[in-house]
Parts: structure tokens; C-alpha cells; sequence
């Protein structure tokens, strides 16, 4: 199987769009900057307070003042902006980001999202996370299926929601879900796995679309 | 009106038990030297206002290890364990509020707007004990202005009134809060004359600024 | 994607009982081009939001002066006598808003946000029939989000991919009305190659802005 | 008699204060700004979106862009700032405005200011004025005592307010009257004026201060 890592930001890639804003969480959802189909413009923002966000820098060539949201070295660029927090955020909350790609500890068929914390055990708080995932036009959950065994895909999240309603696509190594009304229905599988494997790592039950596609790896 | 200060003069303004706004993201942006002079003096029991408790050995971040701040009104708290540690202790009140709302929060306190009418947080715990409005069948979260006794902030270029510029990433909730405290500090990487900065490049007028110390840079 | 268009193709956006903001203070600021463009193709029935009716021989003054407009949202009507005649002879529906209200109605409509809570206009007309929400014990008035069809606004300099700067007092509410319309046209005195504005210096970043003009400058 | 309007503007800006952002009104209110006492350094702000507000520039020398809230030509001073109308209006509402100074059509015993419309007659709208007087930390109105005869301050205003209990100070030629709990009180009076000639073109019962001045003319 090709790196799992990999093949989620790939997937994840294709469903960007030319003239799209869009914002990539902490961790996985950041490599899916690496895989913009060509031929498609699509802009990157970083809530700490810019768009236009590019690769990493390479060590030694940080930029003063140019970190991306996670504090972490960044670029910018040609038609980059920066602007202060309120309008990051107006941005996000006001339906101009096009997209929005996080990871999950829990995400469910009503397109609940839970991401930011675990009661007594971790709490991180939720940075930018609940306005990301209310404002974004799209919202995308990009992980792997499960965490070490554990189901994350359920009926219903258990954790403290981070927004209710609002994850549109849920993207994993083993599938494409997509919330709908009447639940999370199956769209794509990895082309090495059976509906009942993917069921079996999932608490939720799955629609199963009649056009059942291969996931592209 | 002469602002510029000594960095000695100007932490005289802030005392025990006060409210201080603290600009930054992750650390970026911060006002280092102010910060330092705050854990010198031994300043305790402050309430913070901030993007984050940023990292156990930077800016806010040592506040928090320094035992200086009872209470922080943050986004986020993942990168600093020492206060995830001190808030399950009990011995630190963490607010965690989502970072959208914060940014609103601080500029409604510092445009003379009544509270913020938000989306973000609804069907979460961030709505518990809050009233809601609803307006035009949508319904939203009232959210309260915030404003402080003191905020510090950093700016790149500041001419001798006041006027501010912020760099890149650094400038992300510094210029809301200059304008949501009584007394604003703004530590300036560099001080320039007058005249120097084009009235349509300021980004902070000079207005909001109390005092202006010398940064390190 | 190409934003730069022709005048013809961009009032082409623009349909009979549209809403159209329009930036501009007293005519500083306004796009004189795109109006004038209105007025040839004998577009009607339009609602403007804007902060004034200017003067009979400018912009949107003579926009009311043509009647185009059926309706006007703004602060003040004083400077355009035709306006004041139509809204007492009943041929033009008058909508008089302070202009701070105004200012946060049409952010609040960009930025995601339920309404704007102001103390401006407690204790006169401004306050009737809207409702009032107390907040520690403070009364504001609940003004409601404006958002329009169709942004037209006016900039000093654009580059090609949309990224703003204003000159001086032209900038007023044109920053704001290119967050809050589904379609947003800026007129530019200037237009730039992409990566000569300084990301420091826009004003209105780039994914605001949906097609360019060449202004007359 | 010197000239009435001169008298008006010296002495309401005896009121200014050494770091002071004020507003003034169109017309007598802006010759305040010819009389700022020598040694102290105030601010003007112009509301369509600047601080840092200059005279009037000489025919011929007029800077594109740059006009004052009448629309006029305008200049700016070093360290001036340009912001757009919500900033601008920020300002206002903030509480960061030290002192606006308007004309009246009426204003009353309980600090009540009408200066917007005169239904059926004359409806130019409230402009910025409903924000400066609800938002302003001192609001002194500046006016001729009456109008052509007719009296101006009252024991309650008949025409539709601009604010509610907003007013602290009025300036006429014929003196200045403090709003307080208590009712208008003069507290200085025209040199060659009796208190019953002030109290004869006044409707509102005038309060005698014990410290009853002469006017500095």
C-alpha cells in the first residue's frame, strides 16, 4: 500500500478547484499544498493573518515575522496579503474560504465534527478550528480511517464537537464519504479493500453509492 | 506629549491583579522585552487576553511558567503543557475561546459595539450559559466585547506619535487590541521621526498608542 | 482565471432590481466609469447602498438624477436636492442609516456575523421598530447585516489578480463593500502586475475581487 | 460686537487639551480649528476615514483623494493616518474621541441635540452625526444662540433627535451653559449681556452659576 499519508492529501487535492481560498489544518492536511492538480490556481490562507501562503521555507532561509498558523516557518507568494486577525477571521466566518481541510478525533453521519480535546486529557483548545469548519463553504476531514484500532467514524461523536453539521466529505486511506441527509455515503474505496472491510473500521453505517468508484491512488 | 518611555517606566503601569492584552501569535508579534520586565518585577495575578499561551520558553509562555498570570483568556493552549498542566491543577482559569470570536471580541471592546453576534460555537460547549439572538430565523451566539487595562503589543515601525506598522505574520490581533485598552504600550522594533510613515500605510493611528518603548531589534 | 474586463462585460453583471453598493464618500472614491456605464445601458430599479446620494452631476447622484435607482441606503441625501424631491414626491424609497451603523451593517454582512450591536441612534427614530438587546445591562440597538448583489468600487492601484490599495480619503467604504456582495467589480485608476504591491499594503486582498476595470486615470 | 462666529470658535477652543482628538462639524465648527491655544497639540479627524487633518489647501493645490466629510479640499499633517469607515467609526464609537463640536437646530435642558431633519422641510440626513454625538466623550454644540429669532435651546426638543442626553456643553455668543442633573446652568456670559437678555432668547430655565464669568472674547 502507498504511504496513507500520501494517498489522503491526493484525494483530498482533487476536489480543489481553480480561484479557490482554501485552509489546510495542522499535520496531514497540510501535504495536500503538494498535490494542486496542474493548471488550476488555488490560494492558501493561514488564519494567523495572510493568504497566498507557500511552501516552507528551506532551514537557513526562514523569513523574520513569516510564520504559517502552527508557528511554524512559511512563504508567501506573488499576490500575497497580509491583514491583521479580524479580518482573518471575517474571511473565514463571512463564506469566502472555499475550503477548509482538517483532521478529526471523531466525525459522524450528521457531519458533527469533534477535533479539539479530549475531556480530563488533552485539551489544546480550539484555535481556529470552530470558525474554519462554521464558515467554510467546504468541509473536508482529512485522516486515516482509524487511530491505532479505534473507530472514528461513528453514528454519533461522543467528544465535544468542534462544529455540528457542517463536515461535508470525509477523506481517509480507505474510502470517500460524503455527508448527506440520510447519512455518510460511500462515493469512492481504495481499490484494495472490500465495502465490508471499510464497514468493519466504521461505527456509522455506510450508504453504499450505486456508482461505487475506485478511489485514483 | 513625549510617548516614548523607558521599558522600566512603562511596566510601571501595569499592577497586580490587572487585565493585559497581549499581542502575538504563537509568539510572532509578541512584545518580548515588556514581557521579560514583567517576570523581572514579579507582577502577579494578571488576567491574559491573548491568541495563545504560546511555548513554555517564549513570551506569554513564560508568564505562564513564571506563575505571573492567574487567568488567560486564550484560542489555544496545545503548545505551552505548562498550562494545560496549571489549568487541570487548578491553579490557572483558562478561557478557551474560539479565535474568530476572540479577534471580534477585543475589536467590538474597542469600537464601542455592544457584543458579537456569531455562528462559530453553536451546538458546542462554547455556547453553554450564553444567550443567543436570533435574527432573520438564523440564530447566533452573543458574545461579549472584551477590553483590558493594559495591552502591550509589538510593531516594526513606529514613528514618535505612535503611528504603527506591523510586519508580515506579526501583525495578526496586535493593532485590535491597541484599540481595546485604556492604556496601550507598544514596543517598537524601530522608531522613526514623524512624517516618515505614509498616512496610508499606518495601520495602528498614532490615536490608540499611550506609550512607545524601544524594542531589541 | 482573468479577472481584467471590459466596461460592457462588467455592468453586463449587473441586472434591473439589483442591489448594488457602491463605494465612495460625496463621489471620492466612487467608480465614475461603472456608473456612468449604468446609466448608458439604462439598467433601473436598482437599490444602492452606499454612504451618500452625492452631488446631481457625480456618481450615484446621478444615478438618482437618471432614475435608475429605486431605493437608496445611506447616511446622508443632503448634498443631492434631487434626492430629497423624489423621496418626498414618493418616487424614491429613502432609507437614512448614521454612518457608523452603516459601516459595521455592511462588515458585519462580510465578516459572517448575526448583526451589529451600536448605542448610535438609541432615543430617536434610528431605533424604531428594531430590536434592542441588552448586554450587561447596557441597551444597543440590533442592526441587521446589509449585503448586496453587486459591489462596485473604486482603487488607486489593483494588481491582476485582484489585490487593492486606496489612496488616501477614497479609501472610506470601499474595503468594506468588497467583503459583503455576491459579485464585487473594482475600477482601477491603475492596474499592476501581480507581486508589486507589497502583501504588507493591500487594502482589500485579492479574493474579494471578482473582475477588474480599467478606470479612466 | 466682533464677529459672532469668531467668538463662538476662540472659545470652544479654549476646551481643547494638549493630546485631544476632536471632531468638528461642517461649517461654524470648523473655524474652530483657526483658535487651538499655542503649546498644545490636537488631533482633527476627518470621518470619512483620517486623522491628522490639515487647513484647507489653496486653489490650485488641491490633492486629489483628499477631502474632508463636506466633501471640500483638505490637507493632511505629518503623521497623519488614513483608515477606512469602519475604523473611522471605530474611533467614534470607541470612546477614542476626546471632543466633537456640531451646530444645532435645537438642543435642550437634558442634553438633548436635534441637528438632522426638519420633517416635510428638510431631511439631509444624520451623516456621521448620530455616532459623534453618542460616541464623542465631550460634545459641545456651537451655535449662534438663536436663529434669526428664533430660540434654539429649549426645555425639550420638538424636532426628532440625533441623541439622546449626549450633550455637555453649549457655546453661543451670548455664553456658555453647562448640561448637568440639575438642568442648563451658564456658567460664563457675554461682557456686555445681562443673565435676563441670555434668559430671554432662551426657552430652557437657566441655572445661575455662583462663579457666573465674563466670556473671553
Amino acid at each position: 500500500m502507498a504511504d496513507v499519508k500520501t494517498i489522503i492529501a491526493k484525494r483530498v487535492a482533487m476536489e480543489l478547484n481553480d480561484g479557490d481560498l482554501v485552509n489546510l489544518g495542522i499535520g496531514l492536511p497540510t501535504l495536500v499544498a503538494n498535490f494542486v492538480p496542474e493548471g488550476i490556481d488555488v490560494t492558501f490562507q493561514s488564519e494567523n493573518g495572510f493568504i497566498g501562503m507557500g511552501n516552507a521555507p528551506e532551514t537557513g532561509a526562514e523569513i523574520e515575522n513569516l510564520v504559517n498558523a502552527g508557528g511554524l516557518p512559511s512563504s508567501v507568494l506573488p499576490g500575497a496579503a497580509f491583514f491583521d486577525s479580524a479580518m482573518s477571521f471575517a474571511i473565514i466566518r463571512g463564506g469566502h474560504l472555499d475550503c477548509t481541510v482538517l483532521g478529526a478525533l471523531q466525525v459522524d453521519a450528521k457531519g458533527n465534527l469533534a477535533n479539539w480535546m479530549i475531556p480530563g486529557k488533552k485539551v489544546p483548545g480550539m484555535g481556529g478550528a470552530m470558525d474554519l469548519v462554521t464558515g467554510a463553504k467546504k468541509v473536508i476531514v482529512a485522516m486515516t480511517h482509524t487511530a491505532k484500532g479505534d473507530i472514528k467514524i461513528l453514528e454519533e461523536c461522543t467528544l465535544p464537537l468542534t462544529a455540528k453539521g457542517q463536515v461535508n466529505l470525509i477523506i481517509t486511506e480507505m474510502g470517500v464519504m460524503e455527508v448527506t441527509a440520510k447519512g455518510l455515503v460511500l462515493k469512492e474505496i481504495h481499490p484494495d479493500l472490500s465495502v465490508e472491510e471499510v464497514q468493519a473500521a466504521t461505527s456509522a453505517k455506510l450508504i453504499i453509492a450505486p456508482d461505487l468508484k475506485k478511489m485514483c491512488l | 506629549m513625549e510617548k516614548i518611555i523607558t521599558l522600566e517606566e512603562a511596566v510601571s503601569k501595569i499592577s497586580d491583579g490587572m487585565t493585559v492584552m497581549i499581542g502575538g501569535f504563537l509568539g510572532t508579534g509578541s512584545p518580548d522585552l515588556l514581557v521579560d520586565k514583567i517576570i523581572e518585577k514579579g507582577i502577579r495575578n494578571l488576567a491574559v487576553v491573548a491568541n495563545d499561551t504560546s511555548f513554555p520558553d517564549q513570551n506569554i509562555g513564560k508568564l505562564v511558567v513564571g506563575k505571573n498570570v492567574s487567568k488567560v483568556i486564550v484560542s489555544h493552549i496545545g503548545t505551552n503543557p505548562e498550562t494545560g498542566r496549571q489549568m487541570n491543577a487548578g491553579e490557572l482559569d483558562v478561557v478557551l475561546v474560539p479565535q474568530g470570536t476572540l479577534a471580534e471580541q477585543v475589536r467590538a471592546g474597542g469600537a464601542g459595539l455592544g457584543g458579537v453576534l456569531t455562528p462559530t460555537g453553536l451546538g458546542t460547549i462554547v455556547e453553554e450559559g450564553k444567550e443567543k439572538v436570533v435574527v432573520d430565523g438564523k440564530t447566533f451566539i452573543l458574545e461579549k466585547p472584551i477590553r483590558a487595562d493594559i495591552a502591550i503589543i509589538r510593531a516594526s515601525k513606529v514613528d514618535r506619535k505612535g503611528n504603527c506598522v506591523f510586519d508580515k505574520a506579526a501583525r495578526n490581533f496586535n493593532p485590535l487590541m491597541a484599540m481595546a485598552a485604556d492604556t496601550v504600550i507598544v514596543e517598537a522594533d524601530e522608531i522613526v521621526e514623524v512624517g516618515s510613515i505614509d498616512p496610508d500605510q499606518v495601520m495602528t493611528p498614532h490615536i490608540f498608542v499611550n506609550y512607545i518603548v524601544k524594542g531589541a531589534k
